[in-house]
Parts: structure tokens; C-alpha cells; sequence
């Protein structure tokens, strides 16, 4: 543990250094060069490492909890957790913020001289979503919440001249940050109900739960409440989902990718962490409303899905119902946390390759992108259309690709636990069911955006892809066919990627 | 007796400040009564013997923030009030059913007890003087304060992203 | 702390002020206000945040109120120059106009 | 060694990637000389590792990889034996030529990059293929050569029947995998595993000669070959899938992936002991194909169709070979032919090259002036066909027929049809090189022939070399190319050998046989190039006996028939009334839904806000706060 002061935060220290270095260079360099491309992949690239490095030292001592840089000893709460889970999430975060990068390229190349502020608010935002990760304090997280959201604001709104882009900026940010409040008064209510903000360490909420009973859980409830609230939001859970697809639409499309890849695989983290790593003794009052949280995205992304023209809001719908997906397995415990991340790890990717590709097609600053223009893509661009083909059948969970992989983990999770609420020792049976249902379901418009691509005739569209834009896809394909056909390995490292 | 006296003065003062805030046609007006309510809530720190906290709630918010708002509605100029037209009734009447269920649920969540966490850890007779805060802040919370160093590098960058370069910086202008 | 006003009173106009600000978001249509009752919500918070602090006697509830000032502040600087932008490009800042993006 | 076999697919598959991003990047010759170096490289790692078996020192191998599919016991793993090893020089060796070949024939095409990362990649996939050491591994490179090859026939897919041609491909390759597929259900609920070593120490313990259970694997095994191996009556994409380039041809129809079901059956070698009827089944497609597909040879007036019967006719010996037992027999005829069929493809490329895409031969004749080292080395090829001593097919057809004919009984009656088409092979081969080479030009006006370039003839020149040397390997007299095998087949009866004087008299039959069709045909073309083929039998040959035809009037017909009608009938009376009005009670729900999303902010904040107090609500109601 000799490096054991600094690993705990390297991860974000790293991303702050290359965003000081992008931005303390700009004010002085030529800006024409777009050399802060680099920097910036090389700081993800690095913060792969130390992710790497801190899963090493998980595997070596197990991890721990630091309460700061300077380590004095008489605090009684940590601000840092070094474990499994934080640590797969330096790694989830550090490739999804690399891919998603070389996705939004083209936009950053298309936004000229802005380009550094671009590039150090995405590398900034993705500190702060590790913050999200690696934290057991409830405020430490929402300071990372904000610190990620109030970044993504800025992104959503960075086409100067689109009005779309500006309305999604704002309608981002006030329901954001009223997710935000929400969620902030949530940890208040905590604090007020068991005296502590902290999930580790001694005094803290798992401590408080192992020595008191609540006689009165009402602000407790209320607290845990108004927490799930602001974070199903970020995971565009429905009924919290409404901003999603404005949103996703009116964004700059070559930061859509990145932007809500990277806020599901942190706020997943964070609902992860907080409830089941903190209040999982509390799991009969929350599991039955994560539930019927989860029916409901799976029922509306589906079904909203369906009638869109709009692939933008198309993809937007089918992440509600995957957020309900993934919330399907949280019902299921500590025992859903493995398919979680397995879910998540393979979304996450598909989503930016996905709007990879709607950016070349689309154009990376562009708000509306109807399905319509993509007709006859397969046709003009065969390698492109395979591409993308997969990383649809990817999503819709067909076998051998591997979303099929992540909901069958997720199912299995969920089926396996006992129901608390109605009473019944059959698992979330009724939940499976359901996801089963909306999953096929769901091939309907997942094959209709692949049917579309192989029989329109508009071959006037942009269908060459960049270099760095096709790195993305690729790379996010491969991810999806590999883990779909050898998904032992993923599986091997996400058993172990767990909360303290 | 005094600090009942105190606090239902400053609780009536917070709440006409958040009700005018809601009701004012013009937002300079809102603007004003957010102040008011945000110096009753310093006053309120202070009951609660959060010295600092009260400072800095009056520096920030009702010095910074709240002139910042002010400087905006300046800048884009007060809006006509009819230019929004009359609001429906309905949405008046849904506001206010669901105003008053949200804080009728909470109410009711702490109606047996607002706080029930242990007081095993806590300090007696807590006095949040800028002494004890700074051994908390520079101690146990000093990594999260170097952490909001991303937060305001963000909202630099990005105010700077949103506003200060001319459209002339971009590629699809200059193309 | 007085036996006549307890923790509760405190927390209860906390819960008062919240809901006013949920109410604020919901009815006031110019962009800036409803910015504003953001802002009460989270002053709400910090007065909760306060209160529990005095009364289980843990400082960290005055050191959250601090962070959430700073993140209030962050906020406040973006949002405002969200709304700016805004303004710059259809001279309203009525959000009830702003609903382009739908369906 | 063997640690680094891995790398044999992982080259290849790197050149496929590298070239798919930094094609374009790395321009035309340069993304070309890239693919031929890994698969050269793969090829040099090949030879090294397979160097024991030749001086006999090595044993086989199983290279353990990874875990790849724990449930079902399936590791990633590597067997390597002579057999793989063969397989794996054949690929790689001949692959190389074809990658050099390539350099200078898809010169100037637009697509150049893309074309090699695909090349490359179906060497990848055909080592998968050759390399695994389970069925589940192997099938996974028989889908993968599946695909690379449909990618490849169908890479001009601006051309209507290149696509078509692709499609076809596909869908009658999608049939023989199908087969494929149930006999691997079949194999995991018999033995639990799909692990070769496993299974082949397994079967002969587990039943008996005869066994029911392993004469329906074999025979669906032998499904899965058909498609692959163009037998019958899976063998209708092979001849249209001449419409992709001429080295793709080549690579995939002459040297490596018709091959993969003549593999597969040896590789299953002592399954298909266990089941003799399977055997004979099989034996009998096997000549059935190689007839039919001769005599369809004789009349097409196409070069590359001509080619693409004959390896279809030649493949069916093989088939023979293999269901009859004599497994090295097989697969050194396939070896031979690996060459020899490349040889004659990549010749007729250099031809098509040089007559600026011209493929009737009634077009071509006297090109043995304008190009020499074609005409000389395509000889070779054509010498070797034929079956003329010394050429290699000399050797490997003549082995193939005296091991049938030492079978004895029935399969006397395939020995003399096997004869058959070795007559018919020597007079359409002849048929083609007369017409091609000798003779006046007839070709168009304005067409100047001309001798390709360096690196469309040495790769000539070195399979001639082979087609000239190769047979030597295999002798009656010297039999090293057996031994070579034998470790690949332990466990399997070797068919009965005969004397060497024998075989001499056979050899001598077979040789005169293969003389008289080549007289014919000599004597017929240099006398009249163009003489009147308008006969039924002409037209009907030529038209492959309208077997398409026949498919399509008796399946695809009756199928889209099947489609039309419940489109019209089926899909108005029934989906209508029940799906349609799900569906649309689905989309109305949507959007019904959709109209909630006003797109008014302070809507959706209220939406929140009231979800949210409903979670509360529920909070309080489930935790018990009420």
C-alpha cells in the first residue's frame, strides 16, 4: 500500500492534469493544431491504467476506504473507497470516455477554436463521474453528479447557432438540476434520519443500520425516496425520462454518445452503491418500487420506440427501456451488481458507437436526425451498415451479440430472489416476464432502423465515416460480437467488481 | 423564548420572501424576494449556531449569487408579463394540489420523528464557528475540497464555451 | 437549542420552502424564475442540512451546506449563461416557447 | 513452438483490421504487400511448427487457448496434427500466392484495401476452421468462412449478379450449415462434449459399427459438407459464384474453402468408420457430383465456368475418396488439387486480365504467342488435371480410383464412373486449353493481348513448379505422404494395400484413358475451333441440365407461392384481424404515450414532481411508515 495515498484518486487526478494541461496550453498556443485531441486520449489512456492498477490492488489487499490525500487519523467518515466496483468503474469509464472522444471528433474538429473547452469539460465531466463511483459519502456524490450534469449542460448547448441545441441545453438543466435538488434533499433527509452521510466507515449508514432499529422510518423513506428519484432521472428511468429524448435530440449528436453513455454507467454506479451497498438492509422498502420503476421503462422506452421517425429519440427511448433492464437486475441485490456491470459495460459502448454513426450520417453538430436519411446506408457504405447493424442487434438482444448476454444476466438475477412486495417466493417472475415481453417487442423498431439501412434508396447522404469515428464503431462492434459470443471473461471480471 | 420569537419572525419573512419569489409578474420582484428569504435563512443558520455557514450564505448567495441574477435580468431586460399570456387555471390548480401533496407527504414521513439518527458521534453543544468548520473542511473533507476545483474549472470553461467566443471561431461559420 | 423550537420547526419550513420551489418550477414560465425557485430548493436543503447538524451535534452537515453552496454557485454561472444564449437567439426567455423538440 | 500458434490466426485477422481503418491511409499497393506479409508470416509459423511432422519427431497436439464457453465445456484450443498442419500450408501457401496474384489483378479498383482486409480475413476464418480442435470451434470458422466468402464473391456488389451470386451462396450454404448444426446438437447429447479427442476415444467404446446414433450425425455432418463442398445437390452457387474477382475464385472455389467439407468428413474419420452405410452414402454423392459435373464441364463456353464444374467434378472424387476410406487418398488429392486448381484459375485470371475481362473461350485462342508463361504454366496445370505422369493429379487421382477399386463388390460400379469422368475430365480440359491457347486469335478487335505483369506470374510459375513436383510426395513407391498423415488417422482402418505391380497396370489404365479424352478433344479443336456445339446435348449442358431451373420451379417457386399466398390470403384474413390489431393497439399505445411528450419543460418537471411524489408515497406505504 505504499502508493495506497494517491492511487484512491489518481484516476481523477489524471483527467484534472490532462484538462489543466489542454487548458493552460490553449490560452497560449496556436489553436489550429488540434493537438489537445491527444492529450486528451492519452489522459483517458492513463486513467485506463490507473484503473487497471487500482483493480490490481483490489485483487492484492483487498482495497479500502481513505478519507483524503493528507490520511490524518482521526476522522469519522472516509471520503474515498478503493474497491472492486470503483475501480471497474475507473476502467468502464476510462474506454467509454476514450471511444466516446473519437466519436464526438468530428464535432470537435467541426467547433474550430472551441475545441479545448470541449475537450476539458468532457474530461472534467468524466472526473466527476468517477467521483460518483468511488465515493461513500452521499455529498461527495452529488458533488460529482453536478460536477459530470452541470459539464453535460454545457455539451448539450455547445452548437452556438442551433436553437434545438440550445433547448435541449436548457430543458437539460433546469430538469436536471431539479433532479439535482431533489436528490440533494433526499441525502439531507438521510443524514437527518440516521445521522450520518457516509455509507463506510464508522459512523456511517450501514453501521447505523446494524446497531438501531427504526421505530419511525417515515424521513428515512422519504430520504431514500427523493435519492432513487434524482438518480432514476440520470438513467432516463421512466416516468423521470421525459427530458431524455429532447434532449438526446436537440444535442449536438457527436456528444450525445459520450454524454449519456457516461452518465448511465456512473448514476448505475451510484444507485449500486447506495443502495444496495448502503441500504441494503432496507431492500424489501426499495426493491418492490425499483421494480415497478423498471416495468415501467421497459414498458415506455419500448413502446415510445416504436413510433418514432427520429433516430436520436429512437435511441433515447430504447436506453428508457434500458435503464428498466438494468434496473432489473438491482432488484436482485448484491447478486445483481455482476450483470449490472456486464450490462452496462456492453450498453454503454453500443450507445456510442450507435450515435457514432448517426453523427457521420447526420452530420456531428446536427440536432434532428430522421431515420428517413438512413435509408440506403448499408447500400452506400456496406462496412458502416454491418456496423451498425450489430450494435442494433447488439441492443435488441439478439443471441451472440451481447446485449442477448446482458439481459439473460440480468433476468437470471432478478428471477432468482424473493419477491417482498406482494409476498411470493417466485422471484420478480412477473418482472422477467415482462422484460421478455418488451424485449420482443422491441426487435420491431430495432429491425426496422437495420431494414431501413438495407432498403431505402437516398444514396446522397454522407456515409464515410472519419478515421476516428470509425475506430469508434469498430471498436464498439467488436465489443459487442466478442462479448456476445466469449462473455466468460467480462463475466469472470464483473463477479469481482464489487462494493466494499 | 427570545429565539421563538426570532424564529417565527425569519420562518414568516422566509416564507413571504418564497411566495413572493413565486407570485411577482416581475422577476426583478422574484429576485427580491428569493433575497429576503435567503437572508432569513442566514439568520436562521445563526439560531442553529452555524456562525460560518450564515456568513457565507449572505456572501455567496445574497451578495454573489443573487446580484448575478439580478445582473442577468438587466442584461435581457424585463419581459413584458403579457407576453405570456393569461396561465390556465389548470395548471395553476396542479401546481398547488401538487405543491401541497409534496409537502403534505413529507410531513407525514416526519411526523413521528424528524430525526432519528444516533447522536453517538456528534459533539454535544455543537458551535459551528469558522474554527470547528475549518478542522472538518481541512481535515476529513479535504479531498472533496481540491475536488471542487473540477466543478468551478467547469463552470468557467463552460460559461467561456457558451458565451464569450464570437460565432466567427467556428468551423461552420468559417466555412 | 430552546425546547420551544425544536429540530422539527426548522425541518418543517425546510419542507415548506422545498415544495414552494417545486411549485415555482412548475408554474413560472420565464426560464430565469424558475431558476430561482431551483435555488430556494436548494437553500431548503441547506437549512435541513444545518439543522441535523445541531441536532445530532455532527459538523459535517455545515460542511455539506458549504459544498452545496459552491455547487450552487457552479450552477448558477452555467445556467445563467445557458439562459444568455438563449436569449441571444430568440429575445424570450418564456420556456413555454422553447418546445421544438417533442414527441 | 506450438505456443505461438495462436498467432497463425491472429496475423491474419490483425491484416484484416489494420486494413478495414488504415486501408485507405496505406493506398493501393501498400494495404496489398501488408496482407501478403501476415499471411506469409502465418505461413513461415506453419511451416516451422509443422516441421516435426514431417521428420516424423512430434507428436499431435492440443494447444489450450481460453475458456470460451464454461457451461458447455468448450475451450478455444488449437489441434495440431499433420492433418491441421496440412491444411494450414495449404491455406496460408497458396493463400500467399493468391494475396501476390491479387497485387497486380484488382490493380486500380477503388475498393483495393477493402478487398485485401477481406482476403485476409477469410485466411483467419479457414484457419479457425482447419485449426480447432472441438466442432464448436469449427463451426465458428465455418460460419466465419462463410461470411468472408459471401463478402468476397459478392465485393463488386454494384453488378447485379454479383450480388445475386453472393446471396445465393449464402442462402445454399445456410442449408448444408443447418445440417451441421443438428448433427452438433446431436453429437453434444450424445457424448457431452464437443471436444474431438474426447469424442473420437469415445464413439468407438460407445457403439458399435452400425450404430444408428452415429449414422444420422454422419449423415448430417455430411450435409454440412455438401453445402461447403459443392456435392449435390448443394452444389448450384459454386458455378455462379464466379462473378467475384478471379483470385477469389481461385482462393476460395479451387484451394480452400470447398475443401472444408472434404476436411471435415476426414477429420470425423473415425465416425464415418462406424457408419459404413454413411460411407457408402457418401462415396456415391461423391460420384454422382464428380460425373455430373464433368459432363456439365464439357459444354460451357465460359473459362471460369469451366473451371468452376471441374472443381466440382473433382471434388466429388474426393468425396468418393473419403466415404470410400481411403482418407489420405483424399486429402492428398485435394492437396494436389489445392495447387494444380489455383494454378489453372489464376491462369485463366491472367487470361481474362489480358483479353480486358473476356471469359468465352470461342473468344480467345492462339494467346500462346502474346503470353508465354501463361501458356506454359497453365500447360502444367492442364497436364496435371488430366492425370498425365509425372503431374501431381497423376498421382492423387490414380490412388484414389485403386483404392475404390480394391473395395471391391458394388464400388467396382463407382470405380468405372469414376473412370468415366477422368475421360470426360481429359477431354473438357483439353477442350479449354485447345480453345484458349492454340489455334488462331478470335478474339474482338481492338483487344491487345498481353503478358501479365511480375506479380500475376510468379505465383504462376511456383504453382507450376508444384503441379510438376508435387506428386512425388505420394508414390506407390515411396508412400511418405500416408506416413506424413498417419497420425491424424490412429484408430482408423488403413484400406488394404496392393502390390506395386498392381497399381502399375491401374496407373497404366487410368493414364491411356485420360490419353484417349485428351486425343479427342485435341483432334476435335485444332481442326475446327468452332465447331457446331448447338446439339440438345450442348444446349442442355450448358445450361447445368437446368438444374437452377429446376430448383427454382420446385422450391423457390412453391416457397414464394407459400409467401405470396399467406401475404394475401394468410396475413389479410388472420394478421390483420388479430396481429395487425395488436400492433396497432401497440402503436397506439405509443403514441398515445408520445403525446404526453409535449415538449413543454415545466410539463415534464410536473411530470416528475408528481412521479416523484407518487415513489414517496409508495416508500412510506411499502416501508410500513403508515
Amino acid at each position: 500500500m505504499e502508493n495506497a495515498a494517491f492511487l484512491p484518486v489518481a484516476f481523477e487526478v489524471v483527467l484534472l492534469v490532462g484538462a489543466l494541461v489542454v487548458l493552460l496550453v490553449a490560452v497560449v498556443a496556436d489553436r489550429d493544431r488540434r493537438w489537445w485531441g491527444p492529450v486528451a486520449g492519452l489522459s483517458f489512456a492513463l486513467a485506463g491504467a490507473v484503473g487497471f492498477l487500482q483493480w490490481r490492488e483490489v485483487e492484492e489487499t483487498g482495497g479500502g476506504l481513505f478519507f483524503s490525500s493528507l490520511d490524518v487519523p482521526v476522522f469519522r467518515s472516509p471520503m474515498v473507497v478503493l474497491d472492486g466496483y470503483s475501480a471497474f468503474a475507473a476502467m468502464l469509464l476510462a474506454v467509454v470516455g476514450f471511444v466516446g472522444l473519437l466519436a464526438a471528433w468530428d464535432l470537435v474538429v467541426k467547433v474550430g477554436k472551441r475545441g479545448p473547452e470541449f475537450v476539458v469539460l468532457v474530461l472534467l465531466a468524466f472526473a466527476g463521474l468517477h467521483m460518483m463511483t468511488a465515493t461513500p459519502n452521499l455529498v461527495v456524490i452529488f458533488i460529482g453528479l453536478e460536477t459530470a450534469s452541470i459539464a453535460f449542460y454545457v455539451l448539450a448547448g455547445f452548437v452556438r447557432t442551433s436553437e434545438a441545441s440550445k433547448e435541449a441545453a436548457l430543458k437539460y438543466f433546469l430538469l436536471g438540476s431539479l433532479a439535482s435538488a431533489l436528490f440533494l434533499y433526499g441525502v439531507a433527509l438521510v443524514f437527518g434520519a440516521t445521522g450520518s452521510l457516509s455509507i463506510y466507515g464508522a459512523n456511517s449508514i450501514r453501521n447505523f443500520f446494524s446497531t438501531v432499529i427504526v421505530a419511525e422510518p417515515g424521513i428515512l423513506l422519504a430520504g431514500m425516496a427523493l435519492m432513487l428519484v434524482g438518480l432514476a432521472f440520470k438513467v432516463t428511468a421512466a416516468p423521470f425520462h421525459q427530458w431524455a429524448p429532447d434532449v438526446y435530440q436537440g444535442a449536438p449528436t457527436g456528444a450525445v454518445g459520450l454524454m449519456s453513455a457516461g452518465i448511465k454507467v456512473a448514476a448505475f454506479a451510484a444507485i449500486g452503491r447506495i443502495f444496495i451497498g448502503g441500504f441494503i438492509s432496507q431492500i424489501d422498502a426499495w426493491g418492490p418500487i425499483v421494480a415497478v420503476i423498471a416495468a415501467l421503462s421497459m414498458i415506455v422506452g419500448t413502446f415510445l420506440a416504436l413510433v418514432q421517425d427520429d433516430i436520436k429519440r429512437l435511441l433515447a427511448y430504447s436506453g428508457v427501456a434500458h435503464a428498466g433492464y438494468i434496473l432489473t437486475a438491482l432488484v436482485a441485490g448484491v447478486q445483481g451488481i455482476g450483470p449490472m456491470w456486464f450490462y452496462l459495460a456492453t450498453y454503454s459502448l453500443m450507445v456510442v458507437g450507435a450515435f457514432a454513426v448517426v453523427s457521420t450520417v447526420a452530420g456531428p453538430d446536427a440536432g434532428r436526425a430522421p431515420l428517413a436519411d438512413f435509408g440506403g446506408l448499408a447500400k452506400a457504405n456496406p462496412e458502416l451498415g454491418w456496423l451498425m447493424s450489430s450494435l442494433v442487434l447488439g441492443m435488441a438482444g439478439i443471441p451472440f451479440f451481447a446485449g442477448f448476454v446482458g439481459k439473460v444476466l440480468s433476468f437470471t438475477a432478478a428471477a432468482s430472489v424473493e419477491n417482498p412486495w406482494p409476498a411470493g417466493d417466485n422471484g420478480y417472475l412477473w418482472l422477467v416476464v415482462l422484460g421478455t415481453l418488451t424485449t420482443v417487442i422491441g426487435l420491431a423498431f430495432y429491425l426496422r432502423i437495420i431494414s431501413t439501412m438495407f432498403t431505402g434508396q437516398e444514396p446522397e447522404l454522407q456515409t464515410e465515416a472519419t478515421l476516428p469515428i470509425r475506430f469508434a464503431v469498430v471498436i464498439s462492434a467488436v465489443v459487442t460480437v466478442v462479448f456476445g459470443i466469449v462473455p466468460w471473461p467480462l463475466i469472470d471480471v464483473v463477479r469481482d467488481a464489487l462494493p466494499l | 423564548m427570545a429565539e421563538a420569537v426570532t424564529f417565527g419572525i425569519f420562518a414568516i419573512v422566509a416564507l413571504a420572501g418564497a411566495v413572493t419569489m413565486l407570485v411577482a409578474k416581475n422577476p426583478v420582484y422574484s429576485a427580491v424576494g428569493l433575497l429576503s428569504a435567503m437572508f432569513a435563512l442566514a439568520v436562521m443558520y445563526i439560531l442553529l449556531d452555524a456562525h460560518l455557514v450564515a456568513m457565507v450564505q449572505v456572501i455567496i448567495y445574497a451578495g454573489a449569487v443573487m446580484t448575478l441574477f439580478l445582473f442577468v435580468i438587466m442584461l435581457i431586460g424585463v419581459d413584458n408579463p403579457n407576453a405570456y399570456g393569461p396561465r390556465p387555471v389548470s395548471q395553476s390548480i396542479v401546481t398547488w394540489v401538487v405543491a401541497g401533496v409534496f409537502f403534505a407527504a413529507i410531513v407525514l414521513a416526519g411526523s413521528g420523528a424528524w430525526v432519528t439518527g444516533s447522536a453517538a458521534f456528534g459533539t454535544a453543544d455543537l458551535n459551528g464557528t469558522i474554527e470547528n468548520v475549518a478542522d472538518e473542511m481541512f481535515g476529513t473533507w479535504t479531498i472533496v475540497f481540491l475536488s471542487t476545483v473540477m466543478l468551478l474549472t467547469i463552470a468557467a470553461v463552460g460559461t467561456i464555451a457558451l458565451a464569450y467566443f464570437t460565432g466567427a471561431d467556428d468551423d461552420e461559420a468559417a466555412a | 437549542m430552546s425546547d420551544i423550537v425544536t429540530v422539527d420547526w426548522y425541518l418543517i419550513l425546510a419542507a415548506a420552502l422545498f415544495a414552494i420551489g417545486v411549485a415555482g418550477v412548475l408554474i413560472r414560465r420565464n426560464a430565469l424564475v424558475m431558476f430561482m425557485s431551483i435555488e430556494l430548493m436548494l437553500n431548503s436543503v441547506n437549512l435541513t442540512f444545518v439543522a441535523v447538524s445541531k441536532e445530532l451535534g455532527l459538523i459535517e452537515g455545515q460542511v455539506a451546506a458549504l459544498f452545496v453552496m459552491v455547487v450552487a454557485a457552479a450552477e448558477v454561472t452555467v445556467g445563467l449563461a445557458i439562459i444568455v444564449a438563449i436569449f441571444r437567439l430568440r429575445a424570450s426567455a418564456n420556456v413555454d416557447e422553447l418546445a421544438e423538440l417533442k414527441g | 513452438m506450438t505456443d505461438w500458434l495462436w498467432l497463425l490466426v491472429a496475423l491474419p485477422l490483425l491484416g484484416a483490421l489494420v486494413n478495414l481503418f488504415f486501408g485507405r491511409r496505406l493506398g493501393e499497393p501498400a494495404s496489398g504487400w501488408l496482407a501478403l506479409i501476415v499471411v506469409v508470416a502465418s505461413f513461415l509459423i506453419g511451416a516451422a511448427a509443422s516441421v516435426g511432422f514431417f521428420t516424423g519427431d512430434e507428436l499431435p497436439e492440443t494447444v489450450y487457448l481460453f475458456e470460451w464457453i464454461p457451461i458447455l465445456g468448450v475451450d478455444a484450443a488449437i489441434l495440431w496434427d499433420p492433418l491441421s498442419a496440412l491444411l494450414t500450408l495449404i491455406v496460408t501457401g497458396v493463400g500467399s500466392l493468391i494475396h501476390l496474384f491479387s497485387i497486380g489483378y484488382m490493380h486500380g479498383d477503388e475498393r483495393f484495401p477493402r478487398y485485401f482486409s477481406f482476403l485476409n480475413l477469410f485466411i483467419a476464418s479457414m484457419l479457425i476452421l482447419v485449426l480447432a480442435a472441438n466442432y464448436a470451434v469449427m463451426f465458428v470458422g465455418w460460419e466465419l468462412v462463410g461470411l468472408s466468402s459471401y463478402l468476397l464473391i459478392s465485393f463488386w456488389f454494384t453488378k447485379p449478379a454479383a450480388a445475386a451470386a453472393g446471396k445465393k451462396a449464402f442462402i445454399v450454404n445456410r442449408i448444408g450449415d443447418w445440417g451441421f448444426l443438428i448433427a452438433l446438437m446431436i453429437i453434444f447429447a450424445t457424448f457431452g462434449t464437443f471436444d474431438f479427442e474426447t469424442i473420437f476415444a469415445e464413439a468407438p467404446l460407445m457403439f458399435g459399427v452400425g450404430s444408428g446414433t452415429i449414422t444420422a450425425i454422419t449423415l448430417l455432418l455430411f450435409v454440412g459438407a455438401a453445402g461447403k463442398s459443392a456435392q449435390i445437390p448443394l452444389y448450384v452457387w459454386l458455378p455462379d459464384a464466379m462473378e467475384g474477382p478471379t483470385p477469389v475464385s481461385a482462393l476460395i472455389h479451387a484451394a480452400t474453402m470447398v475443401t472444408a467439407g472434404v476436411f471435415m468428413i476426414a477429420r470425423s474419420a473415425v465416425l464415418y468408420e462406424l457408419a459404413p452405410a454413411s460411407g457408402v452414402v457418401v462415396a456415391v454423392v461423391g460420384t454422382a457430383t464428380a460425373l455430373l459435373a464433368a459432363v456439365i464441364a464439357v459444354a460451357q463456353t465460359d473459362i471460369k465456368r469451366v473451371l468452376a464444374y471441374s472443381t466440382i467434378s473433382q471434388l466429388g472424387y474426393m468425396v468418393l475418396a473419403v466415404g470410400a476410406g481411403a482418407y489420405s487418398a483424399g486429402m492428398f488429392h485435394l492437396t494436389t488439387h489445392a495447387i494444380f486448381k489455383a494454378l489453372l484459375f489464376l491462369g485463366a485470371g491472367s487470361v481474362i486480365h489480358a483479353l480486358a475481362g473476356e471469359q468465352n473461350m470461342f473468344k480467345m485462342g492462339g494467346l500462346r504467342k502474346p503470353m508465354p508463361i501463361t501458356w506454359i504454366t497453365m500447360a502444367a496445370g492442364w497436364l496435371a488435371i488430366v492425370g498425365i505422369v509425372p503431374f501431381a493429379g497423376f498421382w492423387s487421382k490414380d490412388e484414389i480410383l485403386f483404392a475404390v477399386f480394391n473395395r471391391g463388390d458394388g464400388w467396382l460400379i463407382l470405380w468405372l464412373l469414376g473412370l468415366v469422368v477422368a475421360l470426360l475430365t481429359a477431354f473438357y480440359m483439353t477442350r479449354l486449353f485447345v480453345l484458349t491457347f492454340v489455334g488462331k486469335p478470335r478474339w474482338d478487335d481492338g483487344v491487345e493481348p498481353h503478358e501479365s505483369p511480375p506479380s500475376m506470374t510468379i505465383p504462376l510459375i511456383v504453382l507450376a513448379v508444384l503441379a510438376l513436383g508435387l506428386g512425388a510426395w505420394n508414390t506407390p513407391f515411396r508412400l511418405s505422404f500416408e506416413h506424413f498423415l498417419e497420425p491424424s488417422f490412429e484408430g482408423v482402418p488403413h484400406p488394404e494395400g496392393a502390390s506395386t505391380s498392381e497399381f502399375v497396370i491401374f496407373a497404366g489404365l487410368v493414364l491411356v484413358i485420360a490419353i484417349i479424352g485428351l486425343a479427342a478433344a485435341w483432334w476435335r479443336y485444332t481442326r475446327d475451333p468452332l465447331p457446331a456445339e448447338d446439339g440438345s446435348f450442348w444446349r442442355n449442358a450448358l445450361a447445368g441440365f437446368h438444374v437452377d431451373d429446376f430448383y427454382g420451379r420446385t422450391i423457390v417457386a412453391p416457397g414464394k407461392a407459400i409467401a405470396t399466398w399467406s401475404s394475401e390470403v394468410f396475413d389479410r384474413k388472420v394478421i390483420d384481424g388479430v396481429a395487425e390489431g395488436t400492433a396497432r393497439g401497440i402503436r397506439d399505445a405509443g403514441s398515445g404515450t408520445s403525446a404526453l411528450q409535449t415538449g413543454q419543460v415545466r410539463w415534464y418537471a410536473a411530470g416528475m414532481a408528481i412521479a416523484g411524489i407518487l415513489v414517496i408515497v409508495f416508500f412510506l406505504f411499502i416501508g410500513g411508515a403508515f
